[in-house]
Protein backbone atom coordinates (compact mmCIF):
# COMPACT_ATOMS: atom_id res chain seq x y z
CA UNK A 1 0.00 0.00 0.00
CA UNK A 2 1.15 3.42 -0.94
CA UNK A 3 0.00 6.76 0.00
CA UNK A 4 1.69 9.88 -0.82
CA UNK A 5 0.66 13.48 -0.19
CA UNK A 6 3.28 15.78 -1.92
CA UNK A 7 2.84 19.33 -3.91
CA UNK A 8 5.27 18.18 -6.55
CA UNK A 9 4.02 17.05 -9.70
CA UNK A 10 3.93 13.29 -10.37
CA UNK A 11 4.06 11.12 -13.87
CA UNK A 12 1.05 9.27 -14.17
CA UNK A 13 1.99 7.11 -17.03
CA UNK A 14 5.49 6.09 -15.01
CA UNK A 15 3.32 5.67 -11.51
CA UNK A 16 1.09 2.93 -13.46
CA UNK A 17 4.14 1.32 -15.29
CA UNK A 18 5.57 0.79 -11.26
CA UNK A 19 2.67 -0.12 -9.48
CA UNK A 20 1.45 -2.35 -12.52
CA UNK A 21 4.72 -4.04 -12.95
CA UNK A 22 5.09 -5.00 -8.79
CA UNK A 23 1.67 -7.18 -9.14
CA UNK A 24 2.38 -10.85 -9.56
CA UNK A 25 -0.44 -12.29 -8.68
CA UNK A 26 -2.93 -9.92 -10.54
CA UNK A 27 -4.68 -9.64 -13.60
CA UNK A 28 -6.59 -6.78 -13.26
CA UNK A 29 -5.37 -3.06 -12.43
CA UNK A 30 -7.86 -0.04 -12.16
CA UNK A 31 -7.11 3.16 -12.05
CA UNK A 32 -8.50 6.76 -11.50
CA UNK A 33 -6.67 10.26 -12.28
CA UNK A 34 -7.89 13.30 -11.69
CA UNK A 35 -6.95 16.57 -13.76
CA UNK A 36 -7.54 20.22 -13.20
CA UNK A 37 -9.86 21.22 -15.98
CA UNK A 38 -11.26 24.72 -16.72
CA UNK A 39 -14.23 26.62 -15.08
CA UNK A 40 -17.69 25.69 -17.35
CA UNK A 41 -17.49 29.80 -17.83
CA UNK A 42 -13.29 29.52 -18.71
CA UNK A 43 -11.11 31.86 -17.45
CA UNK A 44 -9.31 29.42 -14.63
CA UNK A 45 -5.51 30.48 -13.70
CA UNK A 46 -5.07 28.39 -11.37
CA UNK A 47 -6.21 26.43 -9.24
CA UNK A 48 -5.01 26.37 -5.03
CA UNK A 49 -5.06 22.76 -2.99
CA UNK A 50 -5.15 23.40 0.89
CA UNK A 51 -4.60 20.18 3.06
CA UNK A 52 -4.13 19.02 6.51
CA UNK A 53 -0.89 17.67 6.94
CA UNK A 54 -1.05 14.52 9.51
CA UNK A 55 -4.22 14.19 8.95
CA UNK A 56 -4.45 13.84 5.42
CA UNK A 57 -2.10 11.28 5.36
CA UNK A 58 -4.37 9.40 8.27
CA UNK A 59 -7.42 9.06 6.54
CA UNK A 60 -5.78 8.31 2.93
CA UNK A 61 -4.52 5.15 4.92
CA UNK A 62 -7.49 4.99 6.75
CA UNK A 63 -9.90 4.68 3.30
CA UNK A 64 -6.88 2.58 1.69
CA UNK A 65 -7.44 -0.32 5.10
CA UNK A 66 -11.45 -0.21 4.46
CA UNK A 67 -10.95 -0.84 1.13
CA UNK A 68 -8.40 -3.68 1.08
CA UNK A 69 -10.77 -4.67 3.81
CA UNK A 70 -14.09 -5.31 1.71
CA UNK A 71 -12.70 -6.24 -1.53
CA UNK A 72 -9.47 -8.70 -2.07
CA UNK A 73 -6.76 -5.99 -3.38
CA UNK A 74 -2.98 -7.11 -3.90
CA UNK A 75 -2.72 -3.41 -3.41
CA UNK A 76 -3.60 -0.03 -3.31
CA UNK A 77 -1.58 3.39 -4.69
CA UNK A 78 -3.18 6.78 -3.60
CA UNK A 79 -1.47 10.09 -4.75
CA UNK A 80 -2.68 13.39 -3.87
CA UNK A 81 -0.99 16.55 -4.68
CA UNK A 82 -1.70 20.38 -2.87
CA UNK A 83 -0.47 23.71 -3.69
CA UNK A 84 -0.47 25.12 -6.64
CA UNK A 85 -1.77 23.92 -10.00
CA UNK A 86 -3.02 24.43 -13.44
CA UNK A 87 -5.81 23.63 -15.67
CA UNK A 88 -4.65 20.18 -17.59
CA UNK A 89 -2.30 19.28 -14.37
CA UNK A 90 -2.57 16.03 -12.80
CA UNK A 91 -4.30 16.00 -9.12
CA UNK A 92 -4.56 12.85 -7.81
CA UNK A 93 -4.51 9.10 -9.01
CA UNK A 94 -5.78 5.62 -7.31
CA UNK A 95 -4.85 2.87 -8.39
CA UNK A 96 -5.97 -1.03 -7.35
CA UNK A 97 -4.41 -4.09 -8.06
CA UNK A 98 -7.04 -7.36 -8.06
CA UNK A 99 -6.74 -10.65 -9.33
CA UNK A 100 -10.69 -9.76 -10.82
CA UNK A 101 -11.68 -7.58 -12.07
CA UNK A 102 -14.67 -6.56 -10.31
CA UNK A 103 -12.37 -6.02 -7.03
CA UNK A 104 -10.14 -3.79 -9.01
CA UNK A 105 -13.44 -1.56 -10.64
CA UNK A 106 -15.39 -1.41 -7.00
CA UNK A 107 -12.49 -0.75 -4.74
CA UNK A 108 -10.87 2.34 -7.21
CA UNK A 109 -14.77 3.43 -7.26
CA UNK A 110 -14.88 2.77 -3.42
CA UNK A 111 -11.65 5.12 -2.91
CA UNK A 112 -12.45 7.90 -4.90
CA UNK A 113 -16.04 8.47 -3.12
CA UNK A 114 -14.36 8.43 0.35
CA UNK A 115 -11.47 10.14 -0.64
CA UNK A 116 -13.60 12.83 -2.25
CA UNK A 117 -15.92 13.96 1.22
CA UNK A 118 -13.28 12.21 3.92
CA UNK A 119 -10.08 13.29 3.07
CA UNK A 120 -8.91 16.45 4.20
CA UNK A 121 -8.53 18.77 1.16
CA UNK A 122 -9.69 22.03 0.09
CA UNK A 123 -9.82 23.57 -3.72
CA UNK A 124 -9.49 26.60 -4.62
CA UNK A 125 -10.49 28.20 -8.33
CA UNK A 126 -8.53 31.45 -9.39
CA UNK A 127 -9.54 33.44 -12.29
CA UNK A 128 -8.34 37.20 -13.22
CA UNK A 129 -11.91 38.61 -10.99
CA UNK A 130 -12.47 35.70 -8.57
CA UNK A 131 -11.23 33.28 -5.76
CA UNK A 132 -13.69 31.11 -4.80
CA UNK A 133 -13.57 27.95 -2.75
CA UNK A 134 -15.31 24.58 -4.50
CA UNK A 135 -18.58 23.98 -2.45
CA UNK A 136 -18.77 20.49 -1.63
CA UNK A 137 -21.89 18.57 -3.94
CA UNK A 138 -24.70 16.76 -2.07
CA UNK A 139 -24.14 14.30 -4.61
CA UNK A 140 -20.99 13.72 -3.71
CA UNK A 141 -21.81 12.85 0.18
CA UNK A 142 -24.62 10.48 -1.04
CA UNK A 143 -22.48 8.59 -3.17
CA UNK A 144 -20.83 7.18 0.01
CA UNK A 145 -24.53 5.75 0.74
CA UNK A 146 -24.07 3.47 -2.10
CA UNK A 147 -20.98 1.51 0.04
CA UNK B 1 -4.84 22.96 22.98
CA UNK B 2 -3.93 23.44 19.03
CA UNK B 3 -6.74 24.97 17.22
CA UNK B 4 -6.48 24.92 13.53
CA UNK B 5 -8.78 26.50 10.69
CA UNK B 6 -9.05 25.54 7.08
CA UNK B 7 -10.37 27.01 3.76
CA UNK B 8 -12.24 29.59 4.52
CA UNK B 9 -12.64 29.19 7.83
CA UNK B 10 -9.04 29.61 8.01
CA UNK B 11 -9.82 32.99 5.81
CA UNK B 12 -12.55 34.47 7.78
CA UNK B 13 -11.18 34.28 11.10
CA UNK B 14 -7.56 35.36 9.56
CA UNK B 15 -5.44 32.48 11.09
CA UNK B 16 -4.43 29.09 10.37
CA UNK B 17 -4.40 28.10 13.98
CA UNK B 18 -3.90 29.17 17.53
CA UNK B 19 -3.51 27.87 21.53
CA UNK B 20 -5.92 27.88 23.70
CA UNK B 21 -5.26 26.61 27.21
CA UNK B 22 -6.92 23.03 27.68
CA UNK B 23 -10.57 22.74 28.21
CA UNK B 24 -13.41 20.11 28.94
CA UNK B 25 -16.76 19.87 27.54
CA UNK B 26 -17.54 19.66 23.89
CA UNK B 27 -16.60 20.96 20.61
CA UNK B 28 -19.51 22.86 20.57
CA UNK B 29 -18.94 24.32 23.89
CA UNK B 30 -15.99 25.15 22.36
CA UNK B 31 -17.37 27.15 19.80
CA UNK B 32 -19.56 29.10 21.80
CA UNK B 33 -16.44 30.36 23.34
CA UNK B 34 -14.76 31.34 20.32
CA UNK B 35 -17.70 32.95 18.94
CA UNK B 36 -18.16 34.92 21.70
CA UNK B 37 -14.29 36.68 21.66
CA UNK B 38 -14.69 38.84 18.05
CA UNK B 39 -17.06 39.36 15.15
CA UNK B 40 -14.52 37.46 12.92
CA UNK B 41 -15.14 34.32 15.24
CA UNK B 42 -19.43 34.84 14.89
CA UNK B 43 -18.86 35.04 11.17
CA UNK B 44 -17.00 31.90 10.70
CA UNK B 45 -19.03 29.75 13.00
CA UNK B 46 -22.83 31.02 12.40
CA UNK B 47 -24.02 28.17 10.26
CA UNK B 48 -22.86 24.99 11.68
CA UNK B 49 -24.54 22.93 8.73
CA UNK B 50 -21.62 24.22 6.38
CA UNK B 51 -18.51 23.43 9.06
CA UNK B 52 -16.82 20.23 9.77
CA UNK B 53 -14.71 19.54 12.57
CA UNK B 54 -11.58 17.04 13.91
CA UNK B 55 -10.89 16.05 17.45
CA UNK B 56 -6.95 14.96 16.92
CA UNK B 57 -7.42 14.34 13.02
CA UNK B 58 -10.32 12.71 13.31
CA UNK B 59 -13.64 13.62 11.95
CA UNK B 60 -15.92 13.59 14.48
CA UNK B 61 -19.26 15.91 15.66
CA UNK B 62 -19.69 19.05 17.31
CA UNK B 63 -20.76 16.95 20.66
CA UNK B 64 -17.82 15.47 20.77
CA UNK B 65 -15.94 15.75 24.00
CA UNK B 66 -12.76 17.93 23.58
CA UNK B 67 -11.85 16.87 26.90
CA UNK B 68 -7.38 15.86 26.88
CA UNK B 69 -7.19 16.59 23.19
CA UNK B 70 -4.49 18.19 21.91
CA UNK B 71 -5.93 19.40 18.45
CA UNK B 72 -9.14 20.75 17.17
CA UNK B 73 -9.72 21.61 13.70
CA UNK B 74 -12.43 23.63 11.39
CA UNK B 75 -13.24 23.72 8.56
CA UNK B 76 -15.75 22.95 5.33
CA UNK B 77 -16.97 20.11 3.81
CA UNK B 78 -13.91 18.47 1.99
CA UNK B 79 -13.41 18.61 -1.68
CA UNK B 80 -10.38 16.10 -2.82
CA UNK B 81 -10.30 14.22 -5.56
CA UNK C 1 -11.66 7.18 -29.86
CA UNK C 2 -8.52 5.03 -30.93
CA UNK C 3 -8.93 1.41 -31.00
CA UNK C 4 -6.40 -1.25 -31.51
CA UNK C 5 -5.48 -4.02 -32.04
CA UNK C 6 -1.85 -5.79 -32.05
CA UNK C 7 0.60 -8.29 -31.77
CA UNK C 8 3.01 -5.64 -30.12
CA UNK C 9 3.85 -5.05 -26.52
CA UNK C 10 2.63 -1.47 -25.57
CA UNK C 11 3.85 0.92 -23.20
CA UNK C 12 0.47 1.15 -20.61
CA UNK C 13 2.21 4.23 -18.98
CA UNK C 14 2.67 6.11 -22.08
CA UNK C 15 -0.77 5.44 -23.62
CA UNK C 16 -2.28 7.02 -20.27
CA UNK C 17 0.06 9.83 -20.26
CA UNK C 18 -0.66 10.34 -23.91
CA UNK C 19 -4.26 9.53 -23.52
CA UNK C 20 -4.58 12.20 -20.57
CA UNK C 21 -2.87 14.79 -21.91
CA UNK C 22 -5.00 14.89 -24.85
CA UNK C 23 -7.87 16.05 -22.54
CA UNK C 24 -8.53 19.04 -22.03
CA UNK C 25 -12.51 19.37 -20.85
CA UNK C 26 -12.29 16.02 -18.86
CA UNK C 27 -11.91 15.67 -15.21
CA UNK C 28 -11.44 12.15 -14.81
CA UNK C 29 -9.83 9.56 -16.63
CA UNK C 30 -10.51 5.55 -15.88
CA UNK C 31 -8.39 3.19 -16.91
CA UNK C 32 -8.69 -0.82 -16.76
CA UNK C 33 -5.41 -3.50 -17.47
CA UNK C 34 -5.30 -6.72 -18.17
CA UNK C 35 -1.94 -8.92 -17.31
CA UNK C 36 -1.05 -11.96 -17.84
CA UNK C 37 -0.87 -13.67 -14.64
CA UNK C 38 -0.09 -17.62 -13.60
CA UNK C 39 -2.59 -20.65 -13.14
CA UNK C 40 -3.39 -20.91 -9.44
CA UNK C 41 -1.73 -24.02 -9.82
CA UNK C 42 1.47 -22.50 -11.26
CA UNK C 43 3.37 -23.28 -14.05
CA UNK C 44 1.94 -21.16 -16.94
CA UNK C 45 4.49 -20.74 -19.42
CA UNK C 46 2.74 -18.66 -21.75
CA UNK C 47 -0.78 -17.30 -23.57
CA UNK C 48 -1.46 -17.50 -26.63
CA UNK C 49 -4.26 -15.13 -27.69
CA UNK C 50 -6.27 -16.12 -31.11
CA UNK C 51 -8.73 -13.32 -32.77
CA UNK C 52 -10.53 -12.74 -35.94
CA UNK C 53 -8.73 -10.35 -38.01
CA UNK C 54 -11.91 -7.46 -39.63
CA UNK C 55 -14.12 -8.71 -37.18
CA UNK C 56 -12.04 -7.22 -33.94
CA UNK C 57 -12.02 -4.06 -34.95
CA UNK C 58 -15.50 -4.07 -35.65
CA UNK C 59 -16.78 -5.65 -32.55
CA UNK C 60 -14.70 -3.39 -30.30
CA UNK C 61 -15.48 0.14 -32.38
CA UNK C 62 -19.01 -1.11 -32.07
CA UNK C 63 -18.93 -1.68 -28.01
CA UNK C 64 -16.51 2.20 -27.93
CA UNK C 65 -19.80 3.66 -29.47
CA UNK C 66 -22.23 1.68 -27.60
CA UNK C 67 -20.70 3.53 -24.61
CA UNK C 68 -20.25 6.75 -25.79
CA UNK C 69 -23.79 6.94 -26.78
CA UNK C 70 -24.85 5.95 -22.92
CA UNK C 71 -22.34 7.89 -20.80
CA UNK C 72 -20.76 11.38 -21.71
CA UNK C 73 -17.54 10.47 -22.51
CA UNK C 74 -15.21 12.93 -24.12
CA UNK C 75 -12.46 10.05 -25.56
CA UNK C 76 -12.26 6.08 -25.22
CA UNK C 77 -9.39 4.37 -25.49
CA UNK C 78 -8.80 0.31 -26.54
CA UNK C 79 -6.16 -1.45 -26.83
CA UNK C 80 -5.71 -5.05 -27.24
CA UNK C 81 -2.76 -7.35 -27.78
CA UNK C 82 -2.64 -11.16 -29.74
CA UNK C 83 -0.15 -13.80 -30.02
CA UNK C 84 2.27 -14.77 -27.55
CA UNK C 85 2.36 -13.25 -23.87
CA UNK C 86 3.88 -14.05 -21.09
CA UNK C 87 2.93 -13.64 -17.64
CA UNK C 88 3.42 -10.35 -16.07
CA UNK C 89 2.84 -9.18 -20.33
CA UNK C 90 -0.20 -6.66 -20.16
CA UNK C 91 -2.73 -8.23 -22.78
CA UNK C 92 -5.20 -5.03 -22.95
CA UNK C 93 -6.28 -1.80 -21.63
CA UNK C 94 -9.29 0.40 -21.81
CA UNK C 95 -9.35 4.19 -21.12
CA UNK C 96 -12.00 6.42 -20.47
CA UNK C 97 -12.25 10.23 -20.27
CA UNK C 98 -15.30 12.47 -19.10
CA UNK C 99 -16.00 15.81 -17.26
CA UNK C 100 -17.40 13.21 -14.29
CA UNK C 101 -16.01 10.62 -13.14
CA UNK C 102 -18.98 8.26 -12.64
CA UNK C 103 -19.10 7.92 -16.18
CA UNK C 104 -15.81 7.48 -16.65
CA UNK C 105 -15.69 4.33 -13.97
CA UNK C 106 -19.19 3.02 -15.45
CA UNK C 107 -18.15 3.57 -19.32
CA UNK C 108 -14.89 1.39 -18.48
CA UNK C 109 -16.88 -1.12 -16.10
CA UNK C 110 -19.59 -1.55 -19.22
CA UNK C 111 -16.84 -1.84 -21.93
CA UNK C 112 -14.75 -4.14 -20.04
CA UNK C 113 -18.31 -6.33 -19.79
CA UNK C 114 -18.68 -6.14 -23.37
CA UNK C 115 -15.26 -6.47 -24.40
CA UNK C 116 -14.97 -9.54 -22.46
CA UNK C 117 -17.42 -11.59 -24.01
CA UNK C 118 -18.28 -10.12 -27.20
CA UNK C 119 -15.23 -8.97 -29.02
CA UNK C 120 -13.91 -12.48 -30.64
CA UNK C 121 -10.43 -13.11 -28.79
CA UNK C 122 -9.87 -16.24 -27.58
CA UNK C 123 -7.01 -17.72 -24.76
CA UNK C 124 -5.39 -20.65 -24.60
CA UNK C 125 -2.73 -21.51 -21.37
CA UNK C 126 0.24 -23.37 -22.15
CA UNK C 127 2.15 -25.28 -19.18
CA UNK C 128 4.83 -27.74 -19.81
CA UNK C 129 2.50 -30.61 -19.60
CA UNK C 130 -1.00 -29.25 -20.70
CA UNK C 131 -2.46 -26.48 -23.46
CA UNK C 132 -5.62 -25.81 -22.28
CA UNK C 133 -8.25 -23.07 -24.06
CA UNK C 134 -9.56 -20.58 -21.32
CA UNK C 135 -13.54 -21.29 -20.54
CA UNK C 136 -15.84 -18.46 -20.98
CA UNK C 137 -17.30 -18.33 -17.35
CA UNK C 138 -20.95 -17.35 -16.62
CA UNK C 139 -20.45 -14.64 -14.24
CA UNK C 140 -18.78 -12.33 -17.38
CA UNK C 141 -21.93 -13.64 -19.55
CA UNK C 142 -24.39 -12.59 -16.75
CA UNK C 143 -22.23 -9.15 -15.57
CA UNK C 144 -23.89 -7.93 -19.10
CA UNK C 145 -27.63 -8.36 -17.80
CA UNK C 146 -26.00 -5.65 -15.20
CA UNK C 147 -26.15 -2.76 -18.63
CA UNK D 1 -18.66 -18.40 -48.99
CA UNK D 2 -15.42 -18.36 -46.89
CA UNK D 3 -15.92 -20.78 -43.31
CA UNK D 4 -13.87 -19.58 -40.57
CA UNK D 5 -13.28 -21.80 -37.66
CA UNK D 6 -11.55 -20.45 -34.33
CA UNK D 7 -9.97 -21.63 -31.12
CA UNK D 8 -10.46 -25.70 -30.35
CA UNK D 9 -13.17 -25.58 -33.58
CA UNK D 10 -10.15 -24.45 -35.61
CA UNK D 11 -7.99 -26.93 -33.78
CA UNK D 12 -10.58 -29.97 -33.70
CA UNK D 13 -11.49 -29.38 -37.84
CA UNK D 14 -8.23 -28.79 -38.30
CA UNK D 15 -8.38 -25.66 -40.87
CA UNK D 16 -8.67 -22.25 -39.97
CA UNK D 17 -11.27 -21.85 -43.31
CA UNK D 18 -12.15 -22.80 -46.22
CA UNK D 19 -14.17 -21.87 -49.32
CA UNK D 20 -17.80 -23.36 -50.01
CA UNK D 21 -20.11 -23.00 -52.83
CA UNK D 22 -22.68 -20.01 -51.74
CA UNK D 23 -26.26 -21.45 -50.34
CA UNK D 24 -29.30 -20.52 -48.91
CA UNK D 25 -30.77 -21.67 -45.64
CA UNK D 26 -29.58 -20.85 -42.09
CA UNK D 27 -26.72 -20.99 -40.20
CA UNK D 28 -28.39 -24.61 -38.80
CA UNK D 29 -28.97 -25.67 -42.15
CA UNK D 30 -25.06 -25.21 -42.96
CA UNK D 31 -24.11 -27.06 -39.79
CA UNK D 32 -25.79 -30.05 -40.50
CA UNK D 33 -24.22 -30.22 -44.28
CA UNK D 34 -20.65 -29.80 -42.21
CA UNK D 35 -21.47 -32.60 -39.60
CA UNK D 36 -22.75 -34.96 -42.33
CA UNK D 37 -19.26 -34.28 -43.82
CA UNK D 38 -16.94 -36.07 -42.04
CA UNK D 39 -16.66 -37.50 -38.18
CA UNK D 40 -14.30 -33.98 -37.63
CA UNK D 41 -17.38 -31.53 -38.67
CA UNK D 42 -19.43 -33.84 -36.43
CA UNK D 43 -17.50 -33.84 -33.09
CA UNK D 44 -16.87 -30.10 -33.59
CA UNK D 45 -20.33 -29.48 -34.50
CA UNK D 46 -21.65 -32.01 -31.38
CA UNK D 47 -22.92 -29.64 -28.84
CA UNK D 48 -24.05 -26.34 -30.43
CA UNK D 49 -24.75 -24.39 -26.58
CA UNK D 50 -20.51 -24.27 -26.60
CA UNK D 51 -20.79 -22.36 -30.32
CA UNK D 52 -21.30 -19.23 -31.14
CA UNK D 53 -21.24 -18.11 -34.64
CA UNK D 54 -20.71 -14.53 -36.84
CA UNK D 55 -22.13 -13.89 -39.99
CA UNK D 56 -20.49 -11.35 -41.94
CA UNK D 57 -18.14 -10.54 -39.03
CA UNK D 58 -21.81 -9.76 -36.52
CA UNK D 59 -22.30 -12.09 -33.99
CA UNK D 60 -25.69 -13.61 -34.39
CA UNK D 61 -28.01 -16.83 -33.44
CA UNK D 62 -27.85 -20.45 -35.35
CA UNK D 63 -31.53 -19.30 -37.29
CA UNK D 64 -29.62 -16.67 -38.76
CA UNK D 65 -29.89 -16.57 -42.48
CA UNK D 66 -26.73 -16.96 -44.55
CA UNK D 67 -28.34 -16.17 -47.98
CA UNK D 68 -25.97 -13.86 -49.59
CA UNK D 69 -23.30 -13.91 -47.02
CA UNK D 70 -19.88 -13.74 -47.79
CA UNK D 71 -18.61 -15.34 -45.10
CA UNK D 72 -19.56 -17.77 -41.69
CA UNK D 73 -17.22 -17.98 -38.60
CA UNK D 74 -17.81 -20.56 -35.90
CA UNK D 75 -16.32 -20.53 -32.92
CA UNK D 76 -16.39 -20.94 -28.76
CA UNK D 77 -17.71 -18.05 -26.24
CA UNK D 78 -15.31 -15.19 -26.41
CA UNK D 79 -12.74 -14.46 -23.61
CA UNK D 80 -11.19 -11.12 -24.11
CA UNK D 81 -9.66 -8.83 -21.77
Amino acid sequence: MHILVQQAAFDMGAQVNDFTSAQDASGAVVTFTGIVRDLPQGGLQHMLIEHYPGMTEKALTEIAHQARTRWALDDVLVIHRYGMLIPGETIMMVATASAHRKNAFEAADFLMDYLKSRAPFWKKEITSATADWVGAKQADEQALNRW
Amino acid sequence: MKILYFAWVRERIGLPSEELENRSGTVRDLIEDLRAREERYAAAFADLSALRVAVDQQLTDFDASIEGASEVAFFPPMTGG
